[in-house]
């Protein structure tokens, strides 16, 4: 068997199978709409399968030149780190496609549009998978930015899947903006961290010297687009208003998947990041203010997918906080907690949706009670809610305990902090589950597929059966944590029936947890004022502003140039005046001008010279048409007889032809038009500045063309060779008029691209006056 | 003489440049024409010699014949150009039966919703009008498109 | 292969079609066969001349300096190329919708002549003849459509884009006055040798002449005005094929005649790029019309290529052929897509606006990310700023058109055609392409530069 | 308007214009003059024709009519004679017979393809000239039959708008 099949590379195999996903199934789907899910759902599995396998088999890679004049490689790297988030992106995924190849027709028939936009919804979804499986292989940074920035693209479709809706193409908008741009950062921390450390390649960069400032500065850009991207203050506006995309985009990219990849990539820098304290202090301030932004402006949301938005800001808030409290708890946390968010999060947003398919509601305040009506949903999100308050026997149990035990390590009040977070997330998920599931029933739901309740069921148990069998997990967060770590990397955790102070936290969070809970009714008006506060001066209210403001500008800058600048003249010959001024101010001028010398055959040419000057003055007096015909060709007529004065018969004689020529045609040109008409135009406005100000630019400009001549003219000539040589060659060349020799043999080529000139011009001609017919 | 040269140089320019600034077409021809011109005579003045002219055998200096050819082919150039321009005057006068810049300028001021004097709408659907007309011209007239 | 070629085919092409009514389909595609092979042509010049160096050619056998010298070199045919391309992508575009005018095909053709010459020419003035070429065939051009507003912007254009001719010519003769020669090898050994004064003035002149052309601030006034009121292939052309006059003209004029002069500008030109980058963007953030909005993020586009060369370098040079060649792309696949309606024109024109905000997997992402790493490695934290800045502003005008244009529901119009679906659905493939594998455009704008001889900044 | 003299005249010039035109044009390459300005001189004695004879009657001149074909094969001549040394691998605008090679003379006047390229210039001059002018002629002439049909109609029918002229 060939070594490809036997030993098969996992990382390009993986790459290419997720790149396939969204290609097959937007091919199949166009041609078979029926199709689309189920092609959706197996090519994910088979990448879910590969990222399987990857954990028994050896750990793979590719590395193969992309462009060696920039530089890059094309190198994916199948590590712990890019395991981890791989299996998230496929595993959540699988569980996402299945959701939705139920849920998209169902969304689809609602707002009367047709099935063939599945695929379209499919292919982006699975795209979007894609760019992640890439992105967190990719070693080369800019590699990895392709593949940053086509997460957001695949985002900003999804977004906007229901682009009839004027709020669906705003978020859309809104989302690629905040991502887009600030995925900019990015890429200059990147090009800035190459400029220093002279490689593109992460795991070489790693193993560099990197102390400088302006390494740190580049980390810095590259973590302000990654917060961007995990939605952290003040970032985090786009998050809440990414809702409006279709339930299964949101439980999978705006929990699991793209806000993760954010915390992935300072992940994979973090190594580097470790060595400045002051990064390390900014995530830190970044992410509790993120928990608690989020974390209060949840609770004081009815509808259900802002109440879990706002959460999922205030959760990433938690890794965040965990990288920046830098120690091991805090990176195995960073690491586990992803995980075990990722699994409860999409839950919970399954729920949403599902909820809303049955009973059509999408605010919390329409819900309840559904604990009766839908036991299976009420059990499987009941679990994975469980799992997000850290209940024991859950995944979620450690999280929190790791997270309690980095806190604990900084010190007192960082453990005060940590518990303050736990108990709003507390408070704001059992406010949703109990606002969903208990109370009376609002509305009688409609029977649902399992499709849309058995992923929810499958996620909430697995937060239970791996809250029991912590192994797994623990070995993929482990071997994930290697990488930020750099170096081995061990998570401890196991439940101890003791007072330690993980376990004293955990009380203490769920009694001030419950406490909020009970007290609703004391502490709302303050996080509605909180939240109105956000709205009113947070950095949405200044993207909007910022928006508004620059079409303010832009409509202030157009006006002023469509009525004044636009089609006039000046704007070309004022500039270019004030061009050559300062060429003339900036270079060293003396003796760069001279009067030149002057004898008495000069006499003649000087004062057919004064005569052109003079006529050319003259044409801008006569108000009539015809004598300002007459006029330019006194000014033609005169330069030639400077031609014949000056040694030149041959420009002369055409000068004086053209100039006829040139006369006769405008003169029948004027006679197609009626007097009345241009006696009517040659009227002149009564305006007080025009003609002042057209004297000054002429000026300006007559001024400009001097120094430029003068100085030009002023220069000693070269030497005559290339003309000496023309001479001497023309006899050669069977002629005796140098002029014409030159015109047709020496620079025939000039001639040539002349009489082209000549026969566009009359094609043009003849298409404007006759319409386009030659005869 | 480089000086006198270059003074009548620049003030065909400035002349050129005053007559382009003017809002009627018909002037600022003029002042492209005069452009040509001033081009014309620095060329022939940027001659590396002067003397007779350039027939050979000559036994007295010549004059230099590569500005020379250069001026010819520039002076044929702006012909063709001032032919070209003047063709275009004529259809845009018979597109807008006007030759002034200005009216021109400010309907498509105008046509970018930025004029706010009470004509500009009447200034703007006569325009529009007579787009759709000149479309329904160039459609009728089947045999001679254009 | 030999330069003769292209040149041949397309002029007597030019002479051909014209003399046939170009409403006529076939007509229409005998004329973008022509072009095709001119462009093939051009390749295949491209490959040998990548395999044995630069090509020379003394017209009418004299040695250069005597006689004109086409020389073919990797920038030249990098420019010629990436304009063959577009003149033909949008030529066919037009015919594969409907062709208003007899004369439209043939007048292409005559701008890619024009082009085609100004590239291969080693003679400044020569250069001028093609270029007035290009230019004379572009004035009507502009015209194209006929509509009282096409005429206007025709007028427009003409006035300032003589001006500038005007002043280029000048700039050539004044060149000729201060060395003795016409021919660019030979001007470019001269020029260092000269005293400033005379010198920067010339070169200041030639680069108000390209600055008009490419319509860098503040002299872009007539190029909204004249894009906006033509058709979307006469767009694409001006943006695309005739604006690459102005790059080339500047690297080839500045990097390679005036590389002192260069330098000393640098300031100005980095101050001027600037501000296009910024006027450009936010002007077109509050624009409707998509020819609008498009006409001021080519003036924006500009300024990044002024950066690249204020910068200089090999790298810049570099950069800013790279960043020309993919803006001329992008201008096409824009210009086009925007004027068709449904989901793949839609995607068509994504692609471009991905690129122009340098969103990887599109070709602009390269253009960008030079951009960047020449500011980066020349330490200029100001013009990293500047170029965040812009594309921040070119993400917003970009996709704010695309949400205005795009996610509406619309029905298929007439003008909608198979042909014209498929021809920007190509090109955007192409420009994702570059963006996957962006290593053959980066080699040959890195070895375009090499003929520039004056490499340290 | 024109009077049977100015007209016999003009029609007696037409000769030797272009007697002179091509004296200029087969001296171009030992004198003064070239093709280009061989074809102007042609092409003033043809639109002299013009001006005795009215705009009607110069655009009915087979001469005119055809102007346009004329540049076309003007310019085929020019790219010929540019373009086939290239053929036989020679570069472009290679003059036959090459410099310093003897000529083929008739009389005083030498076979060289110069010659040939000049009169191409000349063809293409007069083509562009005349048919320029032709077609200013004919659209004069359009206009005034335009205007005659409009005050036609006005006269047929009172009320009818006036297509042209109305925003004068």
């Amino acid at each position: 068997m060939p070594e490809f099949i036997t030993n098969p590379n996992l990382a390009l195999l993986l790459f290419c199978a997720a790149f396939a996903a969204p290609l097959l199934t937007t091919v199949i789907g166009t041609w078979r709409p029926a199709l689309t899910g189920i092609v959706a759902i197996v090519t994910t599995a088979a990448c879910l399968a590969i990222v399987g396998i990857s954990y028994v088999a050896e750990l793979s890679s590719i590395n193969v030149p992309w462009s060696e004049t920039l530089g890059l490689r094309f190198h994916l790297e199948l590590d712990g780190l890019a395991q981890m988030y791989a299996l998230l992106a496929t595993g959540i995924g699988l569980l996402v496609v299945i959701y939705a190849s139920r849920y998209i027709p169902l969304h689809l028939e609602h707002h009367h549009r047709g099935l063939d936009e599945q695929p379209r919804f499919f292919g982006f979804l699975l795209l979007f998978m894609a760019a992640m499986v890439g992105l967190v292989m990719a070693g080369d940074a800019i590699l990895q930015f392709v593949f940053w920035d086509l997460t957001a693209i695949a985002s900003f479709y999804l977004i906007g899947f229901d682009r009839d809706r004027e709020d669906s193409r705003t978020s859309a908008l809104m989302a690629l903006l905040v991502t887009g741009i600030s995925a900019v950062l990015v890429l200059i921390g990147v090009l800035m961290l190459r400029s220093e450390l002279g490689t593109y390649s992460i795991p070489e960069m790693i193993t560099l010297e990197s102390g400088g400032t302006n390494v740190g500065i580049a980390l810095g850009l590259i973590g302000i687009g990654a917060l961007a991207k995990s939605a952290q203050v003040p970032f985090h506006f786009w998050l809440p208003n990414a809702m409006t995309a279709p339930t299964p985009v949101s439980a999978y990219l705006h929990s699991a998947a793209m806000v993760a990849a954010g915390v992935f990539m300072i992940g994979r820098y973090y190594p580097m990041i470790a060595s400045f304290d002051w990064l390390l202090d900014a995530m830190l301030v970044i992410g509790f203010l993120s928990i608690a932004v989020g974390g209060v402006i949840s609770l004081t949301r009815d509808t259900l997918k802002q109440i879990l938005a706002w959460s999922t800001i205030s959760q990433y808030g938690y890794v965040v906080v965990m990288f920046g409290l830098g120690n091991e708890y805090g990176l195995t946390g960073a690491t586990f907690y992803v995980l075990a968010h990722a699994l409860v999060k999409s839950a919970l947003f399954l729920t949403a949706g599902a909820v809303t398919e049955a009973t059509g509601a999408t605010e919390m305040s329409e819900t309840g009670g559904l604990a009766r009506r839908m036991p299976v949903l009420a059990l499987g999100s009941g679990l994975a809610a469980a799992g997000l308050i850290a209940l024991p026997l859950t995944i979620g149990f450690f999280k929190d305990e790791l997270f309690f035990a980095a806190a604990w390590e900084r010190g007192p009040a960082f453990g005060a902090l940590a518990v303050l977070s736990a108990a709003l997330t507390f408070a704001y998920v059992s406010r949703f589950w109990i606002g969903v599931f208990l109370g009376p029933v609002r509305i009688e739901p409609r029977s649902i597929s399992w499709f849309l309740t058995g992923p929810v069921l499958v996620l909430g148990v697995s937060t239970v059966i791996f809250g029991l069998w912590t192994a797994p997990v623990i070995g993929i967060a482990e071997s994930a944590a290697t990488l930020p770590a750099n170096g081995p990397a061990q998570i401890e955790i196991a439940y101890h029936l003791d007072a330690r102070h993980e376990n004293v936290m955990a009380i203490a969070t769920w009694a001030l947890g419950i406490l909020l809970v009970v007290s609703e009714r004391w502490w709302s008006p303050a996080a509605r004022a909180v939240a109105s506060l956000g709205d009113r001066v947070g950095p949405e209210r200044l993207y909007n502003r910022t928006l508004k403001g620059l079409e303010y500008v832009s409509d202030w800058i157009h006006r002023v140039e469509v009525r004044d600048l636009r089609s006039r003249v000046a704007t070309i010959l004022a500039p270019a005046g004030i061009l050559v001024g300062l060429a003339v101010i900036f270079t060293p001028n003396s003796d760069a001008f001279e009067i030149g010398n002057f004898d008495r055959g000069d006499l003649p040419v000087a004062m057919m010279l004064l005569v052109t000057a003079l006529a050319a003055i003259a044409v801008s007096i006569p108000r009539d048409h015809l004598r300002i015909v007459i006029t330019v060709s006194c000014v033609g007529f005169s330069l030639s007889v400077i031609y014949s004065l000056l040694g030149a018969p041959d420009v002369a004689l055409v000068a004086v032809l053209v100039e006829t020529m040139l006369g006769v045609f405008f003169i029948c040109m004027l006679l197609l038009m009626p007097r009345s008409i241009l006696r009517f135009e040659t009227r002149e406005p009564s305006e007080r500045f025009g003609i002042r100000r057209d004297i000054v630019l002429a000026v300006i400009t007559g001024a400009t063309a001097f120094f430029v001549v003068w100085g030009v003219l002023s220069r000693p000539s070269p030497s005559t060779e290339l003309i000496d040589r023309y001479e001497e060659l023309t006899p050669l060349a069977h002629g005796r008029d140098v002029v014409t020799v030159i015109l047709a043999d020496f620079r025939g080529f000039d001639t040539m691209g002349e009489i082209t000139v000549i026969a566009l011009v009359m094609l043009g001609v003849m298409s404007l006056i006759r319409k386009g017919r030659l005869r | 003489m480089t000086l006198f040269i270059s003074i009548t140089i620049a003030v065909i320019f400035g002349s050129a440049a005053y007559l382009m600034l003017k809002r009627d077409l018909i002037r600022v021809i003029t002042g492209m024409i005069l452009l040509g011109n001033a081009a014309n005579l620095f060329i022939m003045a940027a001659g590396l010699r002067r003397g007779r002219a350039p027939v050979v055998p000559s036994e007295f200096e010549t004059s230099d014949s590569l500005v020379q050819a250069m001026t010819l082919t520039a002076i044929v150039i702006s012909f063709g150009v001032a032919t070209l321009v003047l063709s275009l005057v004529y259809r845009v006068y018979d597109a807008h039966h006007s030759v002034d810049l200005r009216r021109l300028g400010s309907v498509e001021a105008v046509q970018s919703g930025l004029d706010d004097q009470p004509t500009a709408h009447v200034i703007q659907a006569a325009d529009d009008a007579q787009d759709a007309r000149q479309d329904r011209e160039i459609a009728a007239r089947q045999g001679g498109r254009w | 292969m030999t330069i003769a070629l292209p040149l041949a085919i397309l002029w007597f092409g030019a002479l051909f079609i014209a003399l046939f009514d170009g409403t006529r389909k076939p007509v229409g595609y005998t004329a973008v066969g022509l072009l095709a092979a001119a462009l093939a042509a051009t390749v295949a010049l491209g490959i040998d001349v990548h395999r044995h160096g630069p090509k020379e050619m003394g017209i009418a056998g004299w040695e250069a300096g005597v006689g004109i010298a086409l020389r073919a070199d990797m920038l030249g045919i990098t420019f010629a190329v990436v304009s063959l391309v577009v003149l033909t992508t949008a030529l066919w575009f037009e015919v594969s919708r409907d062709v208003k005018a007899r004369i439209f095909p043939a007048l292409v053709m005559f701008m890619g002549l024009g082009l085609t010459g100004l590239f291969f020419t080693g003679d400044a003035f020569n250069f001028y003849v093609f270029f007035e070429i290009s230019m004379v065939a572009a004035y009507v051009l502009a015209s194209y459509g006929e509509s009282p507003r096409q005429l206007r912007a025709a007028l427009i254009f003409i006035v300032v884009n003589l001006l500038g001719s005007v002043l280029f010519l000048v700039g050539i003769a004044a060149m000729y006055h201060n060395t003795g020669w016409l021919d660019m090898d030979r001007i470019s050994v001269q020029t260092p040798m000269l005293e400033e004064n005379p010198v920067i003035l010339t070169a200041t002149i030639i680069f108000v002449a390209f600055s008009i052309k490419l319509g860098l601030f503040p002299f872009h006034f007539w190029l909204p005005a004249v894009y906006t009121g033509t058709r979307p292939a006469v767009a694409a052309i001006l943006s695309g094929a005739l604006a690459n006059i102005g790059s080339y003209g500047l690297l080839r004029f500045g990097a390679d005649i005036f590389p002192r002069e260069l330098r000393e500008g640098a300031w100005v030109m980095l101050i001027l790029g600037s501000i296009s980058i910024v006027y450009g963007g936010v002007q077109a953030i509050a624009r409707h019309s998509p020819n609008e909005v498009l006409a001021y993020s080519t003036i924006g586009q500009v300024g990044y290529i002024l950066i690249a060369l204020s910068i200089g370098g090999e790298a810049g040079y570099a950069a800013a052929i790279l960043y020309a060649v993919i803006n001329a792309l992008n201008k096409t696949l824009l210009f086009l897509s925007a004027s068709l309606r449904g989901w793949i024109a839609g995607a068509a024109f994504a692609v471009g606006a991905f690129s122009v905000a340098g969103v990887p997997p599109a070709g602009g992402f390269f253009g960008k990310m030079v951009i960047f790493q020449i500011g980066i490695d020349d330490g200029r934290p100001l013009i990293v700023a500047l170029v965040f800045v812009g594309g921040a502003l070119s993400f917003v005008y970009m996709f704010q058109l695309y949400r205005a244009r795009f996610w509406i529901n619309q029905e298929a119009d007439e003008a909608t055609t198979k042909g014209a679906l498929a021809l920007v659905v190509a090109l955007a493939l192409a420009i994702v392409l570059i963006g996957v594998f962006p290593e053959p455009l980066l080699s040959i704008s890195r070895e375009a530069t090499s003929i520039l001889p004056e490499r340290a900044p | 308007m024109t009077t049977e003299m100015t007209r016999t005249t003009c029609r007696i010039l037409l000769l030797p214009i272009l007697m002179i035109s091509v004296g200029v044009l087969v001296k171009g390459y030992a004198d003064i003059g070239d093709g280009f300005s061989a074809g102007v001189i042609a092409s003033l004695g043809i639109i002299l024709q013009g001006v005795a004879f009215g705009a009607e009657e110069f655009d009915r001149l087979p001469l005119v009519r055809y102007a346009p074909l004329a540049t076309f094969a003007g310019l085929f001549l020019a790219l010929a004679v540019a373009f086939l040394p290239v053929v036989s691998g020679d570069p472009i605008f290679l003059h036959h017979p090459v410099a310093g090679d003897s000529a083929t003379h008739f009389g005083a006047l030498e076979f060289i393809t110069p010659v040939l390229f000049d009169i191409g210039v000349f063809l293409i001059v007069i083509g562009f000239c005349v048919g320029s002018i032709g077609a200013v002629a004919r659209e004069t002439v359009r206009r005034e039959r335009d205007r005659g049909a409009q005050a036609e109609t006005r006269r047929g029918s009172p009320g009818a708008p006036a297509e042209r002229g109305d925003r004068r």
